[in-house]
């Protein structure tokens, strides 16, 4: 009988994710050996075409990484939905919407902005944007359009299962594929990830104290990190307690303070707002100035609690769009 | 019983109180019992002019059973009022207790809007933010925590030492805390009470002897309470018993030691008579003083001051050996479970108002240092008299000072006309004096009150209305030379007057102890605006706070008199002993709880509680709550970075589905 | 025979809003919590002379008597010397209220003839805006002039005394850039307050 | 411009025992304020978690009012403390996100003070009008967290069971 | 030391002699007065009662002036300036309303309220900046023996009074001790002296001028010491009146200043107590040079 075939795509993402794939290495022959990889086009030379020409349904799955930002992500996700029968998001920015959320502090107005016309590194001259259409020797060029707002798969179509991590680790990737194939299925919509911490997983878990309280923020390049000790009680922002677990604590074991890639657990709504709750109620200042200065210490709350969740916060985005131009 | 999972079939059923009209004056109830109705899960949607009366109750009973309601949605007055109330009526009808959810939609929109169409919508949004809630809420059962029985009472004036009283015959153990050497409050000071001029010592007397017989009463006076640990029903009390440097044990209070003190004469102002007087450096506050022993003033005894002191008091004490210089401040630790704060009240500081000249006119005297003098146990035994020693021909009162003033405190003070009026009429029987009362308006609403100002001006004391405005000692005419003169409108005969006299006293009113915000804060308590303690509820809950177990009484809680203070003392007695022979109180079970496969043992919420509730248990490496010890504030809750601690009552979805509710356009 | 001062005060008399105009006005809010003490009129070194004490001024205002007390010789007497103010236990500012009433009575022309204190205040503030500054004994003679030229011949000895003492002036005082304050003031024009509309005979 | 007849709608979370009184209280002295809010009762305002004030501004309020006992006297000792630093960071985290300064506001009110809900309700209620209707559900993306919310009720649910 | 000077109408007039004496005193001390340009009337108490609005311009345009003249505080000696100035800044900081009005109104004459200047009077200067250290200091011939009432008014320390109490204000009372006056317990010192209504209504006025001068008589003052022009001008010049009416009342008034000046050793003449009706008796015999005769 013929194997499942299986769909590997792009939207706005780093590459990391396909990465994660090939970090498979020798395990990938035995995935191989499951399903036929039928798209791909990092690795492989199929068109969209070849998609379009596939019957509704016929892909068993597609692994789908990076978040949705332009009319052609959107096009793609819409097709490969309608041919799939497990759309899966893969990575921190197709289930969050990921490092390239981030666009959401600014309209796109603001951003093509800066990058056509005040980017430093513009030349004098060069200060035009490029034009959605144009003909090129008879022939028409469209260029996709960016959109207002960076959004998660899921707030682009439904999305069976989530994958997160930036990228997800390779064991992770195996157990889902492995989860999919099996005869019982995990219920559609679940995270393909534990439900719980990462502290629960932290190698350092038991270095942090009982009663800990910040009496200031520090940032890894402001010291000498211990690397056995808790990076909590290190006052460094480990978003580990409000981040799913799942990864194996690389980060931590990279002596860095994890930054929150694998999203919160399915009890929390908005990552950001909960770091933010528990970092803030255990500082140790009791009067508005000290505690002023102690928060200082975290220059920039949006970057730091919601780097790969904001599209999926709350908020979603910053509202300076109203000002600069109206909504989609 | 009902189901308690979520997704069973919710059939609520929704009421609107239309309280009389204060709720109806404003919301068109119909209206919103008509929009609550087409709610999904809503089978019965009900307006009704007092759901709490019985029938009100039986309306909500039957439709429980007849229509199979399994949550219940009452939009009235208040929760703090009457979400008790319908509780236990939705218990009576079968349901568990917390099934229900309350609107408050008179406090919080009929008696605080005008805009009736507003109101409604208002209503209806807040009605429908309850019936989203109440979906989600759970089955539970009230924890019960015992009580112990023991009663501490906070100060030993006539409202303390009446309720300490109370309770002990009621068989009740209680702790008599009191600052000041003896107990007796304010009212030892008296002289006669009004309106029926018996004398204050002859009924005060017999009940702090009382107090200091009764084998239920410990009774600590010189003592403090410095902190309060614990919740209704367990508090931890630690006291601060200062010394007195004489055994409370061995002293007989023959008060030969007194009589044998270094200093032959009294040289320092007896605090007993307000400085009318003077003690020596041992003394005993006052004759009747309870416990009749004496103390030794640390600051003014040669002994401490100087240690070069012949000790003529330890010789005159002989072989009782009462005085001990060694005595040490020390902190005693009790349990009890209930506590009446009867702090009583300070009197206004007549200096504050230099018009009336007060410490800077010999002869212009308070309320009560003229109750000293004409106390026959006083120090002029009972006569009245000038500074020089001349009996004044003529005595002015001024009443409201202090009182109904802006500038110092905007309150009435109640007493001060009574009083007034009491002195005047003393002043009368012990001197031939004429008097004149400057007044605002007589309060004199007490029983016999008004009878007793008919009195008054039956004996010819004179009264104007008309405040003071200055108080002087030049003179325009002859007849005020050498004395103190008043101006004042007699607003009533229209005219401006100078009235030259001899003797003015001044009604000074009463004020919260200047230490009311600490001890505030000490029994977690609230107060009013003015710095009197606030009440639970001003009509329904007079003697309660806001913290179960904690009872005010007395002037601590506002100006009154004594038959009122002890009125207080009575029903704050009372309250603390329903609780007590109910033996437990139930707990609202609003506590935290973790979900053990959820929490990661982050620990971010171990630091948070204040009770010390979370802990840390290290075989499964996750945190835990001991749900005795949690209060239910719900701060770790909020701040549990995976969404792992939940709490009864108020779960995160409960709370956003009200969020969503008052924000869903109707 | 008896000279009958006063009668039924009926409703009729009242002018209804009189007492809110005056407390809405900015610093006499406080007349509301009034409890007629008296203080200011004990305190007030005039009220003696008044045909209304303070107190009694403040009741009638509250009562909307505005006629009553608008030709009252009590808000003339008083002196601005503002013990009321400050000794008032309900923080009422008694003396910005008389102004308030002064303000009204010189509008509406509700006062004594030859009642020689709005004439003063009249003649002060034209002078004020003729020349920018007040010349005392200028504005005494036209005061008497216009009030009660008797009272001349009563202060002769005084006005002799300020001549001797030097201290009786002639020349008008009078600032440079008097077009600039005329502009000004007429800019700020009160609706029926101009000094100058009413001629008092 | 917005609709003339719009009028602002303020959620204000307010801690049983000082605010929630305090309101109480206003309501018995039938003192009068606009009835732009809506109140959510909550034990201690500790028990704010963040995410309702991002939902309820998500959700259509144009304000969120938090009420508490004044610093001191927390019924539950310090609760009112972990609100103010919170508050703090929310404040800076928010102005991030685009938003008008008195859109989100934190008042100390005892249970005396029930002139002081008064006054802060019409105040604020006075500084939203004129920033107009917050519509972020319409301007963002219709309530953004619900969406997000729609993969994780079922896990929810089961969680609760 | 450096003040804007707000002399006001009467001390060019009936109260000379009040700035007679406090230029020289003030120059003693090395405090520096500039006296604003062009300065107009305050509108006293009475423009109040014709027109608010432009009794507030009125008081605005000095101010303005003020803040024209550069950072210093304004110092105004006449009592009902004081008042007026003071009472104008704070009715412009309370209602917003009056802020614009007057504001329009000075834009045309190029000017600015900014309402930060302090109006402050002599007396406060003198004990609170000066200091009565340095007084003492300058103080070559001691009044002592004299004995002074003083009488404060009413307009400086009510109701606006910052720099003493309203009720018993004590700082002229502190600064005569300092100059070596017996300083005789004077309890009217704050009550009215009949303002204008010795002019308007003198069987009123007067009685109170008459009641000041009895009590200050009957406490044994050889003079009252004031800080207000009116003042000094009803229990001066209305003196005799007084006296044909209630009998002899022997006490002369001045200005406080006058009594500095002659402290300092500065010829009464140039003080103007020659401008006095009832003139004050020349100091014992002293032995320092400076002799008033």
């Amino acid at each position: 009988m013929p194997k499942p075939k299986v769909a590997i795509y792009w939207c706005a993402s780093c590459g990391g994710c396909e990465e994660a794939v090939v970090d498979l290495a020798e395990d990938i022959l035995g995935i191989l050996d499951a399903v036929d990889i039928v798209f791909w086009p990092v690795a492989m030379d199929f068109k969209k075409s070849d998609v379009a020409a596939l019957p509704d349904q016929a892909l068993f799955a597609t692994l789908l990484n990076g978040a949705i930002r332009t009319s052609d992500q959107e096009e793609m996700a819409r097709l490969l939905r309608r041919k799939s029968r497990h759309l899966v998001a893969y990575g921190a920015c197709a289930s969050l919407g990921g490092v390239p959320g981030l666009a959401n502090q600014f309209s796109r107005e603001q951003l093509l902005r800066f990058a056509y016309d005040e980017a430093p590194t513009l030349g004098a001259d060069r200060k035009t944007r490029p034009a959605l259409e144009t003909r090129h020797n008879g022939h028409p060029l469209v260029l996709p359009e960016l959109d207002e707002t960076v959004r998660s798969l899921d707030q682009v179509v439904e999305v069976d299962y989530y994958l997160p991590g930036c990228p997800p680790t390779p064991k992770l990737t195996q157990a889902a594929l492995l989860a999919l194939l099996s005869d019982n299925p995990p219920p559609r919509g679940s995270v393909l990830a534990p439900d719980i911490a990462l502290c629960d997983e932290c190698p350092r878990k038991a270095s942090k104290p009982q009663d800990l309280s910040f009496s200031e923020f520090k940032r890894p390049h402001q010291m000498m990190i211990d690397a056995e000790k808790c990076l909590l009680a290190q006052g460094l922002v480990c978003c580990g307690p409000a981040t799913r677990g799942g990864c194996g604590a690389q980060c931590i074991g990279g002596n860095m303070p994890c930054t929150g890639c694998f999203g919160p657990t399915s009890r929390v709504r908005d990552q950001g707002a909960k770091i933010l709750s528990s970092l803030c109620a255990n500082v140790a200042a009791k009067d508005e100035t000290a505690i002023q200065r102690t928060l200082d210490g975290i220059p920039d709350p949006l970057g730091t609690f919601y780097r790969y969740a904001l599209p999926r916060s709350i908020l979603r985005r910053s509202g300076y769009a109203a000002a600069e131009t109206t909504p989609k | 019983m009902n189901t308690n999972s979520r997704n069973g079939d919710i059939r609520i059923g929704f009421y609107i109180c239309h309280c009389g009209r204060n709720i109806a004056g404003v919301v068109d109830c119909a209206a919103v019992a008509g929009e609550i109705a087409k709610l999904p899960g809503v089978v019965v949607s009900r307006d009704y002019k007092y759901m709490c009366s019985e029938p009100g109750q039986e309306l909500i009973q039957d439709d429980i059973r007849e229509r199979a309601l399994n949550r219940v949605v009452v939009a009235s007055c208040s929760p703090l009022l009457h979400e008790h109330t319908f509780r236990n009526a939705i218990e009576a009808g079968g349901l568990n207790r917390f099934f229900f959810q309350m609107v408050n939609i008179r406090e919080h929109d009929s008696w605080v809007h005008t805009d009736g169409p507003a109101a409604t919508a208002k209503a209806i949004a807040l009605a429908r933010a309850a019936v989203r809630r109440v979906r989600l809420h759970c089955a539970l059962e009230t924890v019960r925590a015992p009580i112990h029985p023991d009663v501490l009472v906070v100060g030993g004036g006539i409202t303390g030492i009446h309720a300490a009283l109370t309770l002990a015959n009621g068989g009740k153990k209680v702790f008599l805390v009191e600052r000041e050497p003896s107990i007796g409050g304010h009212m030892a000071k008296f002289d006669k009470t009004f309106p029926t001029l018996d004398c204050a010592a002859c009924i005060l007397t017999p009940k702090m002897s009382a107090v200091r017989a009764h084998e239920n009463i410990r009774l600590w006076t010189n003592s403090e309470v410095v902190k309060v640990e614990g919740y209704v029903g367990n508090y931890t009390v630690t006291v601060r018993r200062r010394p007195r440097y004489v055994n409370e044990e061995l002293c007989v209070g023959c008060q030969e030691c007194i009589e044998a003190c270094v200093f032959k004469e009294g040289k320092f102002p007896d605090e007993f008579n307000v400085g009318l007087s003077k003690r020596k450096p041992i003394y005993i506050p006052f004759p009747q003083a309870v416990p009749q022993v004496v103390l030794i003033d640390r600051e003014r005894c040669l002994h401490f001051k100087t240690g070069k002191c012949k000790r003529t008091c330890v010789e005159a004490c002989a072989d009782r050996h009462a005085i001990d210089f060694t005595q040490k401040e020390e902190l005693v630790e009790i349990k009890v479970g209930n506590i009446i704060v009867a702090t009583g009240f300070k009197l206004f500081d007549a200096g504050r108002i230099p018009q009336y000249g007060y410490g800077r006119y010999p002869n212009v005297v308070t309320s009560i240092e003229l109750e000293r003098l004409v106390t026959s146990s006083g120090p002029t035994g009972g006569d009245v008299l000038l500074r020089d020693g001349r009996s004044p021909k003529s005595v002015a009162f001024i009443l409201c000072v202090g009182s109904r003033d802006f500038r110092t405190n905007r309150w009435c003070s109640r007493t001060c006309c009574m009083h007034s009026m009491k002195l005047a009429q003393l002043v009368r029987e012990h001197t031939d004096a004429e008097v004149t009362v400057f007044y605002l308006d007589i309060r004199a609403p007490g029983k016999g009150c008004e009878e007793f100002y008919d009195k008054s001006l039956k004996e010819g004391i004179r009264f104007v209305r008309g405040r003071v405005a200055e108080v002087t000692d030049w003179a325009l005419r002859e007849e005020e030379e050498g004395k103190l003169v008043i101006r004042a409108e007699d607003t009533l005969a229209g005219v401006v007057r100078r009235i030259p006299v001899d003797m003015i006293v001044l009604a000074v009113g009463m004020e919260p102890q200047a230490d009311a915000q600490d001890v505030r804060r000490l029994f977690n308590m609230s107060c009013g605006t003015e710095g009197w303690f606030l009440e639970k509820h001003p009509k329904l809950a007079p003697v309660s706070t806001f913290t179960d177990g904690v009872f005010i009484a007395g002037c601590c809680q506002g100006p009154k008199d004594i038959p009122d203070s002890i009125a207080q003392a009575g029903a704050a007695a009372a309250e603390a002993m329903a609780l007590i022979d109910r033996g437990f109180i139930e707990q609202e079970p609003n506590t935290a709880y973790i979900a053990e496969a959820e929490c990661s043992g982050c620990k971010s919420c171990i630091p948070l509680c204040p009770y010390k509730a979370i802990g840390f248990d290290e075989p499964t490496r996750k945190a835990r709550i001991n749900a005795a010890l949690c209060k239910g504030c719900g701060t770790c809750v909020a701040a549990c970075p995976s969404g792992s601690i939940r709490q009864h009552l108020f779960e995160d979805d409960e709370i956003f589905s009200e969020i969503e509710g008052v924000l869903t356009h109707a | 025979m008896i000279q009958v001062l006063r009668t039924v005060k009926y409703e009729a008399d009242r002018v209804r809003g009189f007492g809110r105009e005056i407390m809405s006005v900015p610093g006499c809010e406080q007349l509301a919590s009034c409890i007629q003490c008296g203080t200011c009129s004990g305190t007030c070194p005039l009220s003696v002379y008044m045909a209304h004490s303070p107190r009694q001024i403040m009741a009638l205002v509250r009562a909307d008597f505005k006629d009553e007390v608008l030709q009252s010789n009590s808000i003339w007497l008083c002196a601005s010397c503002y013990a009321c103010t400050v000794e008032c236990p309900r923080e009422i500012r008694v003396t910005d209220i008389m102004y308030a009433l002064k303000l009204r009575a010189i509008r509406e022309g509700a006062y004594p003839k030859r009642f020689p204190i709005p004439i003063l205040a009249k003649e002060f503030s034209r002078m004020v805006r003729r020349k920018g500054r007040i010349t005392e004994t200028l504005l005494v003679m036209r005061l008497f002039m216009k009030a009660n030229w008797r009272a001349v011949l009563g202060a002769w000895r005084q006005g002799l005394g300020l001549i001797r003492t030097g201290r009786f002036v002639i020349l008008h005082e009078r600032i440079k850039r008097r077009a600039e304050l005329e502009k000004m003031l007429s800019s700020v024009e009160n609706g029926g307050a101009r000094p100058a509309s009413k001629e008092v005979p | 411009m917005h609709d003339p007849n719009w009028e602002p709608r303020i959620v204000a979370f307010f801690c049983n025992w000082c605010t929630y009184t305090a309101a109480d209280l206003a309501g018995v002295s039938r003192l009068k304020y606009a009835p732009n809010v809506r109140i959510v009762r909550l034990m201690c305002s500790g028990r704010v978690d963040p995410q309702f004030i991002l939902a309820a501004l998500a959700g259509g309020a144009d304000g969120v009012l938090i009420g508490g006992c004044h610093i001191g006297d927390c019924h539950y000792a310090e609760g009112n403390l972990k609100t103010l630093r919170r508050f703090r960071l929310l404040k800076r985290l928010l102005a991030g996100f685009g938003l008008e300064e008195p859109r989100v506001r934190l008042e100390w009110i005892s249970a005396a003070e029930g002139d002081k809900v008064r006054c802060v309700i019409n105040e604020m209620v006075e500084q939203l009008r004129p920033l107009g209707p917050l519509a972020w559900g319409q301007r963002h993306g219709a309530q953004g967290w619900q969406a997000a919310s729609a993969a994780i009720t079922p896990e929810a649910e089961a969680a609760h069971a | 030391m450096k003040y804007a000077y707000f002399p006001g109408c009467s001390l060019k007039g009936l109260g000379r002699a009040y700035e007679e004496s406090l230029l020289p005193v003030m120059e003693r001390l090395g405090v520096e007065l500039v006296e604003l340009d062009d300065w107009n009337c305050c509108g006293a108490t009475a423009y109040m009662s014709i027109d608010e609005k432009q009794a507030c311009v009125l008081a605005a345009r000095n101010l303005a002036l003020a803040e024209k003249t550069g950072p210093h505080d304004l110092i105004t000696p006449c009592s009902a300036c004081y008042l007026v100035l003071n009472k104008m800044k704070h009715y412009l900081k309370d209602s917003p309303e009056m802020r614009t009005v007057v504001q329009r109104a000075l834009d045309g004459a190029g000017l600015a309220y900014g309402g930060n200047t302090p109006v402050r009077h002599p007396l406060d200067i003198l004990v609170n900046d000066v200091g009565l250290d340095v007084i003492k200091e300058k103080v070559v011939r001691p009044l002592t023996g004299l004995k002074v009432a003083p009488y404060y008014g009413c307009q400086v320390v009510r109701p606006y009074a910052t720099f003493d109490d309203a009720w018993n204000p004590t700082t002229m009372d502190r600064l005569l001790a300092t100059l070596g006056a017996e300083v005789v317990p004077y309890p009217l010192k704050t009550k009215c002296c009949g303002a204008s209504l010795t002019g308007t209504l003198p069987k009123v006025g007067l009685r109170l001028t008459y009641i000041l001068l009895r009590e200050a008589a009957r406490r044994g003052a050889d003079v009252i010491a004031t800080i207000c022009p009116l003042c000094q001008f009803n229990l001066d010049a209305y003196h005799d009146q007084v006296e044909r009416r209630w009998g002899p009342v022997p006490v002369p008034t001045v200005y406080i200043t006058q009594l500095m000046g002659l402290a300092f050793g500065l010829p009464a003449e140039q003080l103007g107590l020659n401008r006095n009706f009832v003139r004050m008796k020349p100091l014992p015999a002293a032995p320092a040079p400076a002799q008033s005769k």
